[in-house]
């Protein structure tokens, strides 16, 4: 068994300035051509959606019985992976993991732009776009209000409050390093750090408030982040539609989303550690930790699979049954099975340590546990929606080309947001990095000294300064 | 009043009333709010029963078909909305069916003629009504040279004044050809009852019998009364001890989906079933005295072996009939027009009349019709028989001067005829016609008339419901295009082409209907009214009620010679082309409502299909949507296969209404037309068109088409949502 | 103001770094624009409805001064809208009404010339619509008279003072001005006051 | 409804469904539908395209799935096994069953279905916003939303002259279904508030039930004891605001569509007869 360590601690503390920030200098060929990629696809969506717009919704392929389709879908997709950043970075924190820290950064970011892409669907979805601001409870003159026992209009406030609340909490993790970034940058760049960092010093008074800030954003943000993905699985589970009304939704959809979450964490730590040499700093030890942690919420989340099918089975409604059994059987038996076996199945390999540490395969893994997982929202919503109880309308669907180009889109939006990012903050915190390598550094010393002491009998154990 | 209301003009109001609905929800392009964008036109003079933004119900007649329902026109700023039954019209009794409901569209059709058009350099091309007059008047006034013999008309089922003006027309030529055509008809039928009862068109009392039995007699759908059958067949159902329908036919029709038992026949072997029972009924006990001996020997000869050979029909299954014939008193028996579709058709009929005879149904559930007293109004119904003397004589070259009008033949011919082309034989050929249809395409001159619903007329529907009436057609808006013309109005001018000392007299339709009422009203017992109470009257009430003499029923029946089925070889299928409430014959094919509601068995829309039984398909090794090449000696058709199991393995249906070359946009291109395969054999008797004997032959093109139907599932996956109770239940419990 | 920002968030931020300020007080700027322009998008919905409404001059065919017919001849309102009382539209008059009159009445004038003209040709003028709702609120005069006009005994005459509610003083202007919103808002706070029907499906099918 | 109205009624508003909702109901328009008499023959069907404005979508549109009949009439075989169907097809015409608890009004996120005083799911178009919940939420799969501007293409001149201006035609993105013709509910109403008096019985009826050749649509006021409708349900048995019938007569034919769901439809079927005696 290999044991290595989670960071080099003797790694130089400028090293880690200058490592970071040479992730942040002007990008290669290759990033251009893949922001344009993401810039085509973001294109594609466009033109779809305005053609969507003025001709009306029929051009989705959507019709009476499957009124909801992979706009949706995808929407609870990205709310999903948006649970990936919150949880290492304040799931993780309070309970002081600390190799989370020189990869919960980017985790963050995404998500954020998760949320911010998830936040388009539910407009582009509607009927009438232009007038979603009813949704909104603001005073009208009308004197009507938005139905507040609609979980619709719960989504509406979950989702903007968590996207608020992440970005705060993204943005307050990355005061210190933009400082970093003030203090190493020149000209434009200069001021706009500047006015980012909101004049951090790293006096003590600073980090005093910014600890305090912090982790009261942590804790506010844990609970948040459990309510939002428990509010949109209500979207179904407060339904009377068989295969949407089940109790164990809300845990089903959270344990899914950070399944899905730490699978395009895999994914990105992969990317990054290779494009710009993070090697240092993503360790394979973190990376078997991120893979471990991922195995055991694969384990959860096929726990509460399997619950939700034995509920139905040996439940007493009839029509959830048969919902269930076309599940397995009907139209959509091969995304079933799929899902299956990439949800469940697949991360046995995160089990197998030679596997854990071979990149490629990691890489190709978590595409498929990130796969299943856009499966499983395709399996909660279509389904349902194509066998409900009235046999007359049972009918399914096939996305037309505008479904389809948004849906394409929204993973180049998603990109966009990211490659602009990475170039223009740290994609791994500096200054937790530094924290990490200090105490690990300490620890050692400790050991060494104490041992040292134990032998001279010495009782005043001193502590040897870092260089 | 009505007349004042004819000649304002209402479509002033408009824009009055929120009438311009068509603003949508709010999408800003669609709504104008802002100050003098909307013009607002007022009336030039009040008119004190109109009031915008008020509904006013006028009184008129179906058109549709010829069953003749009174109907109520709902009319707000001069826009006639909404058709419903008349509540005091004794056929319908305010009912009306889907056609009913869907005559608006064909008054609203985009695709209507609008103007006369006049055949030059082989086209047609608009032209005035001054042209087309002289046109006429060239070819059919006072000083046109022709042999009276050589002009005809050729209509559909045509009664009342209408037909009244076509037979001077013609007596004013001198000519007697007058051609009535009807697909969808029961001709045979009526000859049967004619001849059997001296009654063609005796009155059926569903609502009196315990049991019908009916072989292919589609009477909730298309044959000869639908919506006062249905209202019969209501009464029928909840009676305190419930009728029974047993429906005898080779396709499901939409009357074999309500039946208590459907039974399978195979096509054209109806005759023998119906023998078959005679001589159950006769071996259980039922006195055929009433029958010569050689109509007693014909019975004694369908042994029910036999018959259950002919017909394919087990034994059991046949005595079960025989027994409920037997035990339900009293019963009726009706035959349907795929019964009348055969070579041996008449026999068959008659066949079936007997057992009638035999159950002593004669006089209770059959009973004797008023003798109208208006013979020159009475219907002349149509039917195929003079289609196929028509195609005779264009094609032997005996007419000059044809007037069309009510009827369709080139669309309904069959292809073996050539009429299209065999048309080209007759020099002038006038269409009166409101779409350009097939036939219209083939005109001379084409004469645009009005719609039923802005026109005047009278009709006398064949089948006459308890109180026999004249139903009163008036117009319920302003016409649409001020250069159509009524049917009336053109006969009227023709006529005074011919006979100006008479008819010259009259304006236009209008004056003579008024006339002719004013000299009505004393024949039918209102002498004590003024001429224009008589009138007022007639319109409020959309008829006048005539009191018909009742017949008397002798019975005189025929010796049926059912001929045993022959089999072929090379065609081994029957080819079944069944009407169907909507489409009907193919003239409300261009109504988008009917062609988007869907076929009630099929459930299929905007399009033809070709059921058959998937034992038959899997022989063949077709699938559900496969489409095939249904083939006849005289033409092949490509059609989606529809398997469904409520047909005969040896029947093949295609339905009727589809596969227009013309017409409009929402029929033309669409479908197939059946008929065109149709091979021409006659009955041998009334010489009817036998169209349901046709062979043709099933193959594959190896096309795979999806059908566009309503619904997607044909099981209820034991949802009870339709639940079914068997009858015995139903008689312990109270209630309806 | 920028001051006041750097003061507060200088103690926050527990520094004085100036130039760090500086762009603090642009952020704090920033949003406060964005907040006030947000607001104002809002406006026109959150704002109660008021009384009055700006609307255009309509060029009529003919400039009918209902000011003449309405205040010195005191004509009652219904005299010419005379469908109000028993249909859901008020109407314009027929122009045989006009005609009863101004056969006689006033026909030197100008504008009655014109009417004149259009009679003799037999064709009604295309007057302008002035007072539209969407297509999808059904208002119904009828029902509003029968409320306010005939179930009280109010006296007949005045009925255009009840007519004013929505129309405006009519006695006041010639060619008839829209000088009320007749926006949903406005109906609904009326309906409140008078306990009018709630139902949204009283005005919207 | 403006807050001030919500709290000054709350005590009326709070209470729930099984109480009989939170209404004093004025009518209580109800339905009762004689499968026995329904011979599938699209009548209703029809009329119901006459008298609300249904958009004709065409065949491309029907065969995705968008068609817009408010009222349908669906025809199954229930008889597997045998080699024809003995006992003919069963029709049933489904339309909105104005459900006494709905499931699609708690579920629209801007109130635009909501329960009126007369018992009926009223659908506000002009508040729609399209985003289809209800009909992902409603059992019987009866609302129709408009996928396109329907009107566009619909109604070519001059169709377009028989447009009802009792209602309006609707646009692009709202959903729509059936509503018991409240246009004429409306025109009943007020006649008789003009003549200060109560409605009466087959006054004014729906359009599908007035156009029916059997008469199996019996439409009515189940508040009004007079009412045929009224009549029927009680000889039936069949009670509202439950989600099993406890009937004395189990054997009476009247049911209601997936009441174990406890949506309380406001539509009674009685059950097809079919004579298996013979």
């Amino acid at each position: 068994m290999v044991i290595d360590k989670d960071i080099n601690e003797q790694i130089k503390w400028a090293q880690i300035n200058a490592d970071v920030l040479r992730s942040m200098e002007n990008p290669r060929k290759a990033y251009w051509i893949t922001f344009f990629i993401c810039i085509a696809m973001v294109a594609c969506a466009v033109v779809a959606e305005i053609y969507q717009y003025q001709t009306g919704l029929g051009v989705t392929n959507l019709n009476n019985p499957h009124m909801w389709g992979m706009y949706i879908s995808t929407f609870v997709f990205w709310i999903g992976m948006s649970h990936s950043g919150t949880l290492l970075s304040a799931i993780l924190h309070i309970i002081h993991a600390d190799w989370r820290k020189p990869i919960y950064r980017f985790a963050e970011a995404m998500t954020t732009f998760s949320l911010l892409t998830a936040g388009f669907f539910p407009l582009i979805h509607l009927g009438r776009v232009w007038n979603f601001y009813w949704v909104v409870p603001y005073v009208s003159s009308r004197g009507i209000w938005p139905n507040f026992r609609s979980p619709l209009s719960w989504d509406a406030f979950a989702i903007s409050t968590y996207l608020s609340a992440s970005m705060l909490f993204l943005f307050i993790g990355m005061i210190p390093d933009l400082a970093i970034c003030r203090d190493n940058a020149k000209g434009f760049k200069k001021k706009l750090y500047g006015a980012l960092s909101l004049g951090w010093v790293g006096s003590d008074r600073q980090w005093r408030h910014f600890r305090k800030t912090y982790l009261l954003m942590a804790c506010f943000l844990i609970p948040l982040a459990v309510s939002v993905h428990s509010i949109v699985s209500s979207d179904f589970a407060m339904s009377i539609m068989p295969g949407w009304h089940v109790t164990s939704f809300p845990p089903y959809f959270v344990a899914g989303a950070l399944y899905s979450g730490c699978a395009a964490i895999i994914t990105l730590f992969i990317m990054l550690r290779y494009f710009f040499r993070f090697e240092e700093y993503m360790t394979l030890a973190i990376m078997e930790k991120t893979c471990k942690l991922t195995f055991a919420i694969a384990m959860v989340w096929t726990y509460l699979n399997l619950i939700e099918f034995a509920a139905t089975w040996y439940g007493h409604d009839p029509y959830a049954k048969e919902v269930l059994i076309s599940k397995a059987t009907g139209p959509y038996a091969w995304i079933f099975w799929t899902m299956i076996f990439c949800g469940s199945v697949v991360p046995f390999a995160l089990a197998i340590q030679s596997w854990r540490r071979h990149m490629p395969t990691m890489f190709v893994v978590s595409l498929l546990l990130n796969l299943s997982m856009y499966f499983e929202r395709w399996m909660i919503v279509a389904p349902t929606l194509s066998m409900s109880m009235e046999p007359h309308q049972f009918y399914i669907m096939y996305a037309s080309v505008v479904q389809w180009a948004i849906v394409f889109g929204s993973f180049g939006w998603f990109g966009l947001l990211f490659l602009v990012f990475v170039k223009v903050f740290p994609s791994v915190s500096m200054y937790e990095v530094k924290e990490m390598v200090f105490h690990r550094r300490r620890l050692i010393n400790e050991d060494a000294e104490t041992a040292l002491h134990r032998r001279t009998g010495d009782t005043q154990p001193g502590l040897t300064q870092p260089a | 009043m009505i007349g004042k209301m004819k000649r304002r003009d209402f479509l002033k109001a408009l824009g009055l009333g929120g009438t311009a609905t068509l603003a949508g929800c709010d999408l800003p392009t669609t709504v104008t709010l802002e100050e003098g964008k909307e013009d607002v036109v007022s009336y030039l003079l009040p008119d004190e029963y109109v009031i915008p933004g008020i509904a006013v119900w006028y009184a008129s007649t179906c058109t549709q078909c010829a069953a003749g329902c009174g109907i109520h026109g709902r009319v707000r700023e001069g826009r006639v909305l909404k058709i419903e039954g008349n509540p005091e019209a004794p056929i319908n009794a305010g009912k009306t069916c889907q056609m009913g409901q869907a005559g608006l569209q064909g008054h609203y059709n985009p695709d209507r003629i609008t103007t006369p058009m006049v055949r030059e350099g082989g086209k047609l091309v608009p032209t005035t009504w001054e042209k087309a007059q002289a046109l006429l008047s060239e070819k059919v006034g006072a000083k046109a040279s022709l042999n009276a013999d050589r002009v005809a008309w050729f209509t559909g089922t045509l009664s009342g004044h209408q037909r009244a003006l076509v037979s001077n027309h013609l007596d004013a030529i001198g000519s007697k050809q007058h051609f009535a055509h009807e697909v969808v008809n029961a001709s045979v039928w009526q000859a049967v009852s004619r001849d059997m009862l001296d009654d063609p068109m005796p009155r059926i009392r569903l609502d009196k019998a315990k049991l019908i039995l009916s072989f292919g007699a589609d009477f909730l759908g298309t044959w000869v009364s639908p919506v006062h059958f249905a209202g019969q067949y209501a009464k029928f159902r909840t009676a305190a001890d419930r009728g029974a329908l047993i429906q005898v036919e080779s396709k499901m029709s939409m009357t074999g989906g309500s039946a208590d038992l459907w039974v399978a026949i195979r096509p054209g072997t109806e005759g023998a079933l119906a023998l078959g029972l005679a001589n159950y009924l006769v071996a259980n006990g039922v006195s055929a005295a009433a029958l010569s001996a050689e109509v007693r020997d014909k019975i004694a000869a369908h042994d029910l072996q036999k018959v259950a050979a002919t017909t394919g029909i087990a034994t059991a299954q046949i005595e079960r009939i025989g027994k409920a014939l037997k035990s339900r008193n009293p019963s009726v028996v009706l035959a349907g027009a795929s019964v009348e579709g055969q070579a041996q058709g008449y026999d068959a009929v008659a066949a079936i009349m007997l057992l009638n005879v035999l159950l002593g149904n004669i006089g209770t559930t059959i009973e004797p019709s008023g003798k109208f007293p208006f013979p020159q109004l009475e219907a002349k119904t149509g039917g195929t028989r003079d289609l196929l003397a028509f195609a005779q004589a264009v094609q032997q070259k005996q007419l000059d001067v044809v007037f069309v009008y009510g009827a369709n033949p080139v669309y309904s011919a069959p292809a073996a005829l050539k009429l299209d082309e065999q048309l080209n034989n007759v020099p002038f050929k006038v269409v009166l016609a409101q779409f350009p249809d097939e036939t219209a395409m083939h005109a001379d001159l084409v004469l645009p008339v009005s719609s039923y619903l802005e026109d005047w007329g009278t009709h006398v529907a064949a089948y006459q419901a308890e109180q026999s009436q004249i139903a009163v057609q008036q117009p319920l808006m302003q016409k649409l295009y001020g250069d159509t013309r009524g049917f009336g109005d053109v006969m009227v001018t023709l006529l005074a082409m011919r006979n100006a000392a008479q008819w010259g007299a009259f304006a236009d339709n209008y004056a003579y209907m008024k006339n002719v009422f004013a000299n009505m009203k004393t024949s039918v017992g209102q002498a004590a009214l003024s001429a224009d109470e008589f009138w007022n009257n007639s319109l409020q009430t959309g008829m006048v009620k005539v009191d018909a003499p009742v017949r008397k029923h002798t019975v005189k029946p025929v010796v049926p010679n059912v001929a045993a089925s022959s089999t072929d070889a090379a065609y081994p299928f029957y080819l079944v082309p069944s009407p169907r409430m909507g489409l009907y014959d193919g003239r409300h094919a261009n109504l988008p409502w009917l062609q988007e509601s869907p076929d009630q068995i099929a459930k299929v829309v905007w399009d033809s299909w070709a059921e058959m039984h998937p034992s038959t398909a899997e022989k063949l090794g077709i699938a559900h949507g496969d489409v095939i090449k249904v083939e006849s000696e005289h033409g092949a058709l490509e059609v989606k296969a529809y398997l469904v199991k409520a047909i005969h393995p040896d029947a093949i249906s295609i339905p009727l209404g589809q596969g227009h070359t013309e017409y409009g946009r929402y029929a033309k291109g669409r479908g197939v037309n059946p008929l065109k395969i149709l091979k021409p054999i006659t009955d041998t008797k009334t010489g009817e068109l036998a169209m349901y004997a046709t062979r043709v032959k099933v193959s594959k093109t190896g096309k795979q088409e999806t059908i566009i139907r309503l619904g997607h599932s044909d099981t209820q996956h034991g949802r009870r949502l339709a639940r079914t109770v068997s009858v015995d239940v139903l008689k312990r419990t109270k209630g309806a | 103001m920028v001051r006041w920002v750097n003061k507060h968030v200088a103690k926050f931020a527990g520094v004085a770094a100036p130039r760090a300020l500086h762009h603090v007080s642009w952020i704090a700027a920033v949003a406060l624009v964005w907040a006030v322009t947000s607001a104002v998008s809002f406006a026109q919905d959150i704002v109660p409805p008021v009384g009055t409404h700006q609307g255009e001059d309509v060029v009529q065919p003919i400039e009918f001064p209902h000011n003449i017919h309405v205040e010195v001849n005191k004509i009652n309102c219904m005299y010419c809208h005379t469908y109000a009382r028993r249909s859901k539209v008020a109407g314009i008059p027929p122009t045989s009404k006009c005609m009863g009159c101004h056969k006689i009445i006033a026909t030197d004038k100008p504008r009655i010339q014109k009417l004149t003209e259009y009679w003799q040709k037999g064709e009604s003028p295309k007057w302008k619509k002035v007072h539209d709702v969407p297509d999808y609120v059904h208002f119904t005069h009828e029902r509003h008279l029968k409320k306010f006009v005939f179930d009280p005994d109010y006296p007949v005459e005045n009925v255009k003072e009840i007519c004013a509610v929505c129309h405006g003083q009519l006695k006041e202007m010639t060619v008839a001005k829209k000088v009320k919103p007749l926006n949903m808002g406005w109906c609904v706070s009326c309906h409140e006051k008078n306990g009018g029907p709630s139902d949204c499906w009283k005005c919207h099918k | 409804m403006s807050l001030k109205n919500v709290f000054e009624n709350w005590s009326t508003y709070r209470k729930g469904a099984e109480e009989g909702g939170y209404h004093t109901y004025e009518h209580r328009w109800t339905m009762a539908i004689n499968l026995d008499l329904c011979i599938g023959c699209n009548a209703c069907s029809t009329a119901c395209y006459a008298e609300n404005n249904l958009a004709v979508v065409g065949e491309k549109r029907f065969a995705k799935g968008q068609a817009m009949h408010w009222l349908r009439i669906e025809r199954y075989w229930d008889e597997e096994g045998k080699d024809h169907p003995e006992n003919g097809a069963s029709f049933l015409p489904m339309m909105c069953q104005q459900c006494g608890s709905a499931t699609c009004e708690p579920v629209c996120p801007v109130a635009a279905t909501y329960h009126t005083p007369d018992g009926l799911n009223a659908q506000v178009y002009n508040r729609c916003i399209g985003s289809r919940y209800c009909s992902n939420n409603c059992p019987f799969r009866v609302r129709y939303f408009n996928f396109y501007s329907y009107y566009e293409s619909a109604w070519p001149e001059p169709l377009n002259l028989q447009l009802n201006p009792d209602l309006t035609v609707r646009d692009k993105g709202v959903m729509e279904k059936c509503t018991f013709c409240v246009q004429r509910i409306r025109v009943a109403k007020d006649k008789a508030k003009m003549e200060n008096r109560k409605l009466q019985d087959g006054e004014f009826v729906t359009a599908c039930a007035q156009a029916c050749p059997t008469s199996a649509i019996v439409f009515g006021d189940t508040l009004n004891p007079e009412s045929k409708v009224g009549k029927l349900w009680k000889q039936h048995q069949v009670k509202r605001g439950v989600y099993k019938q406890t009937k004395e007569d189990p054997q009476l034919r009247g049911y209601r569509i997936f009441e174990e769901l406890n949506v309380d439809p406001s539509v009674m079927y009685l059950e097809r007869v079919r004579d298996t005696t013979i």
